[in-house]
């Protein structure tokens, strides 16, 4: 937090130019892995992450079975060469609890009841990690059940933003999100307009709460074209090109 | 978390929405209201600092011992926190002996978050050598009785169990810290309080008990500090909360907190 | 060792003022945990455990059902906070051996047949530990066991006995089993007359063996009459008042 | 321990209790008399110390591996002495391949009782550099084949392989321990000798056999050392033992351990 | 590896067959010709190197992470190289989270083979302080989509992510390794190529896919180093080889490998 | 490798004074331990292992039984006194591989379709561990499973040869293993005329692969001869006798 000064300067610019609201770049594509029943691949800033679906399938063990939905399972995992220092390939205490949270995320916007006493299984990989790599992976894992032929109430699409000083930020990447003052994952269901996912840290004013949620809500919004984009072109325009939507500074 | 008997929780569902509906709830309590809030602290002399907290029927015990240990290598100035919950086979009948299960990561996560993002303890008073001795503080919660909202119970455990710690003072003496005979307090610098909210049917309820949790569609926990900052929030649970009902959210949580601030300075001070 | 001089003086006084055969005092409240079908909450000297017991109920896994008689499972564990330094929370070798012997110190008190196919647990938490937390925990366990209505041929209860020295003395606490001579815990089910436990540490000559392992039927005896009035209180005497018994010195 | 085959067990169970009231057991011995044992020492060259002990049929072999190692902090200046068991899964058809069972588990930390607290090895003798090095001595045992009674195979295998145990011998230079070439044998005081008792309907027989063990109601190991004083004991299986029993256990332990203690004495001298 | 449809396998296995008789595979490959292979190096910027390699549609991620590290007492002038490979649930219907399977060990340890018998790493240079401090090599492999030859594609990734990393260069300073801001290359001084040849009713073929894999009853893996010499090899599967079968496979790794080889020192250099 | 002189002398004379192709001596035992269904203990070299077969018995857990064949199932483990360090009593991945190779050596010579829906268990202890343990592992397995009268294609044999400098040597002991140039396990069975095992270390030029090959296999010849030999002891030659071979230099 010493390091606020640098995170932005006296023009609001952020330290990869960014301003204010803006998002890194992000890159989509639908449709990629040859197994899986569905895939989707993001790049966002640094994070390259792939997410794949299987499913519905039958349920292993028995004991699991939901009679009357579909059982979604969901792991998290972070590549060990994804991270800085080689992280242990053992799933930590953290890829624990995110592998939670995007299973809460993504459950709610998937009719299970369509699919009962079967699994859906979603695999989240990591494999370079830069800030946000948790909405990353939700915005990918719902391409990938779309993918998959999954029936959607609608997509989840994930933002995170957070606080430099008192200044709310969108997006922030690793250094902001290690040095800065605060970091807001949300996700949410754009056309229906449901927040499914939302952790907050940092310290904010109850006027920055509200400003920073508004802003990863309307931002999510923003991301959600990209994702019918990069699915009119899985499904209209040729196999698992890529959507790559650099925003116009604003 | 748990398995549930579907029959009786529709009825329940049912009665309960329709008593919501007019502002009211099973065990009587207004939808803004939490149960009765029980602090005891110090009640075990082995550990640095502990609290035994019951919310209702939730039983929370939390124990801090202190050590010093070795700094992580980015913050090497800084001391070390560590929460950690088990969630009893005893707690309940749904509940398990085994590893960690990934409730009670969640929880020990969610509470570390509140203390930590908060910056409840001075970190950088833990430092004793830089990058090679600080002091470390394991937070252990034991949950004991389940109804309801541990998230909350085990919170204020954790912030009790902290304010009232007490540690030796270290001093370094040849490069080496030494801990001396005198007992001072953990560094506490905030009282970050959770606050958890549960929908039913379209109705916000503060601090839902176990009915009420089998009834729930939606959670969420919002912490927030001395200030009324929002310092640390998840939402739980398999369903979604509408941009309005968060805001709503968390201007409950900045209310109630503040009453419970109130108790939990009370009892610990 | 090296401390024996110190542990107990010419007097034959110990370090907490306790002559030979005297008990620490001893707290006992039954029916003290919401959830559980029966709970015991046992404070000796600066142990403080709890017991807890459900069941009769269900066998899981499946393949563990015992046709003829209940499957009684017990488990006995540290608070992480329990001891002086901070215990991992796994279960150590330690704790793995005393749940098997509080086990099989508590099953041939309840009356299996009489739950066939069916489970029986038992959890017994160290919330702080002293020495002879184990007699503690089945003191406890056996209340719990009663207060959830399981049928029983009798209650048991435990009390350690040891050597400073060579001298036999009753009840040693953490500094005494730690510095003294020997540890011997020992659980009787009082009115049958019979050993369920019995484990030794230390050096005894025949004679002193003798000696420790009758004090602690005897002291066992004593404990007993606590146990009955802390069920009575329990049944008759309103809900979970504590039974606090100081014993006078002899 | 293991899964039984209830008809056989309980018709072996009846014969067995009729013979014992005329003082007779089904293999022919005694109600006092322990079966055949034989000790083979420095089976494994490679260890420090080895010993293959047979037991009627029950086969374990212990070995000892010598390392230097850092004290517990609470005991700077002795060795460390740890020992481990597996009860393989070749030894019968109920054992299992996977991590320590309970039972050896308890196994283990039984015989190790009874080594340690009989003093058998001078722990002070294998202090090297006061709270930084120490002899660290792991015995280790294979449980290969089972046909009851496990502790004392168990105990003599390991007493026999520590009392032939050979270990370089260490000199400090520098602050360092250095191993010399000598060896020297691991310092070894007493002979501590563990007995098991088991009771058949109201019958004390010594050392069971699996069969006995099937249908005994209650089992008692009971370790004496060299003057005949009780350093170890533990009663095992889910039933109970008059107090009376206890005193008649403790007696035999004492007179069969000495015979035990001879032969253990004269196969590893 | 993986669970099979046996009648629609035992109908695929015999129109294979066939075909092979004719030197045919269902593909349309000649018996000795593996699948179009990729290698694209550097995708993962924050690892020291990377490499995706595409072998048919069996899709690895292989990248190497460099630290320093205590050496091994019996090497302690040399640095440290582990490969580690996790078969992805997300790489096929059959494969499942958690720990590490028997197939994902074997995968790892017979490419760390390739790698480390035929010194493809000097490891003399990297060790930093003899018995102290070496440079440690983790090589971490993630199977991202199987079809077939894990093997061979591991292998290609571990040696592409390996021939184009790069590392800080380090100085010893008051007998301290310390990092340099100065980039050099891994010393890499070799590069061993693995050829996976499948035995499907009498035929050998070379680099088999996933059905190839369910049809074949025997799999040969045979690592080749520059000049033509074998460095490593794993028999697979439950069958057998004929002697002949085992040198033909040698030879045909050989000219095999070579290709292969070009194609790899084209793709890094 | 800088040792390489050291391990033959300039009259091709190894460490322990064998020739180039000569064995160490063979100690075989059949029909040594009581519970198991068949056992085998092989010493070679300062090798000393036990290996012993259960079964053909029931599949726990069930969902893993083959239904037209027996599940064979094979544990190498090393005692933690085996070793000059001792080893954690937990599987290593090397023993894990090993474990599969053995499995897989050993499979096609078991008719496992005489069993179905049964599974046989192999257990391979090493006592103490020296060169070539998984080859002596193998031979003593197959005949283990011979003594269980399990039926059988053949016996299965292994050996290892390799390298030292450039000369290809057989049956490396421990030394020349880790200081030697090359190591080639390999089983076979003798009378079809198979290979069922087969690993390489070391650096071979094609020809050297090939003498090392082929020394290997006859080598496992001449040791398959003990093994009829052991066999035959046990089952006319009385109980348990040990068929002790040692080899006269060539």
């Amino acid at each position: 937090m010493a390091g606020t000064k640098k995170l932005i300067d006296e023009n609001g610019i952020r330290l990869d130019g960014r301003k204010w609201n803006e998002l890194r770049p992000i890159k989509l594509q639908v449709g990629v892995m040859k197994n899986a029943d569905g895939s989707a691949y993001i790049e966002w800033g640094k994070n390259k992450i792939m997410a794949a679906v299987y499913g519905p399938k039958e349920v292993h063990p028995k004991h699991q079975v939901l009679p009357d939905r579909a059982l979604l399972r969901c792991r998290y995992h972070m590549a060990p060469f994804s991270v800085d220092e080689r992280k242990n390939p053992a799933p930590s205490r953290r890829e624990i609890e995110i592998s939670k949270v995007i299973r809460e995320a993504l459950v709610s916007a998937v009719i299970v009841e369509d699919y009962p006493r079967t699994a859906i299984e979603v695999w989240v990989e990591v494999l370079q990690s830069d800030g946000g790599s948790r909405v990353a992976g939700i915005t990918a894992a719902s391409l990938a059940l779309a993918d998959a032929g999954i029936n959607m109430r609608d997509l989840v699409v994930g933002c995170s933003c957070g606080l430099i000083g008192e200044q709310v930020v969108s997006d922030l990447d690793d250094t902001e999100d290690k040095e800065g003052n605060g970091d807001m994952p949300v996700a949410i269901m754009p056309n229906l307009g449901l927040v499914s996912l939302l952790q907050v840290d940092g310290v904010y004013t109850r006027e920055n709460f509200q400003k920073a949620f508004e802003l990863a809500i309307e931002k999510g919004k923003q991301i959600y074209q990209m994702q019918r984009e990069a699915l009119t072109t899985r499904f209209f325009g040729g196999e698992a090109q890529s959507t790559e939507v650099e925003e116009a500074a604003e | 978390m748990m398995k549930k008997n579907h029959v009786v929780e529709s009825i329940t569902k049912e009665r309960m929405v329709q008593l919501l509906a007019s502002g009211k709830r099973l065990d009587g309590r207004a939808l803004d209201q939490p149960r009765n809030l029980n602090i005891e602290t110090g009640v075990i002399p082995k550990a640095n600092g502990s609290a035994r907290v019951t919310l209702g029927n939730t039983l929370v015990l939390a124990g801090v011992k202190i050590a010093t240990g070795i700094p992580f290598p980015d913050t090497p100035d800084k001391g070390i926190l560590m929460v950690n919950a088990e969630i009893l086979p005893m707690s309940s009948p749904y509940a398990e002996a085994g590893p960690p299960s990934e409730d009670a990561i969640e929880l020990a996560r969610v509470t570390d978050r509140g203390i930590r993002e908060s910056e409840m303890v001075d970190m950088t008073k833990l430092g004793l050598i830089p990058g090679k001795s600080v002091i470390a503080v394991f937070v252990d919660c034991n949950i004991m009785n389940v109804d309801g909202n541990l998230f909350d119970a085990t919170s204020y455990a954790v912030v009790s169990a902290l304010r009232t710690a007490k540690m030796n003072r270290y001093v370094v003496k040849d490069d080496k810290a030494v801990a001396t005979d005198e007992l001072i307090p953990v560094p506490v610098e905030r009282t970050p309080v959770s606050v958890t909210i549960a929908r039913i049917g379209d109705k916000l309820v503060v601090d839902p008990n176990s009915e009420e949790e089998a009834s729930m569609d939606m959670r969420i926990t919002i912490t927030t500090d001395d200030d009324g900052n929002i310092c640390a929030s998840q939402k739980g649970e398999a369903s979604t909360i509408s941009a309005e009902q968060v805001l709503q959210a968390a201007d409950t949580s900045i209310s109630v907190g503040k009453a419970i601030r109130a108790k939990i300075l009370e009892a610990t001070s």
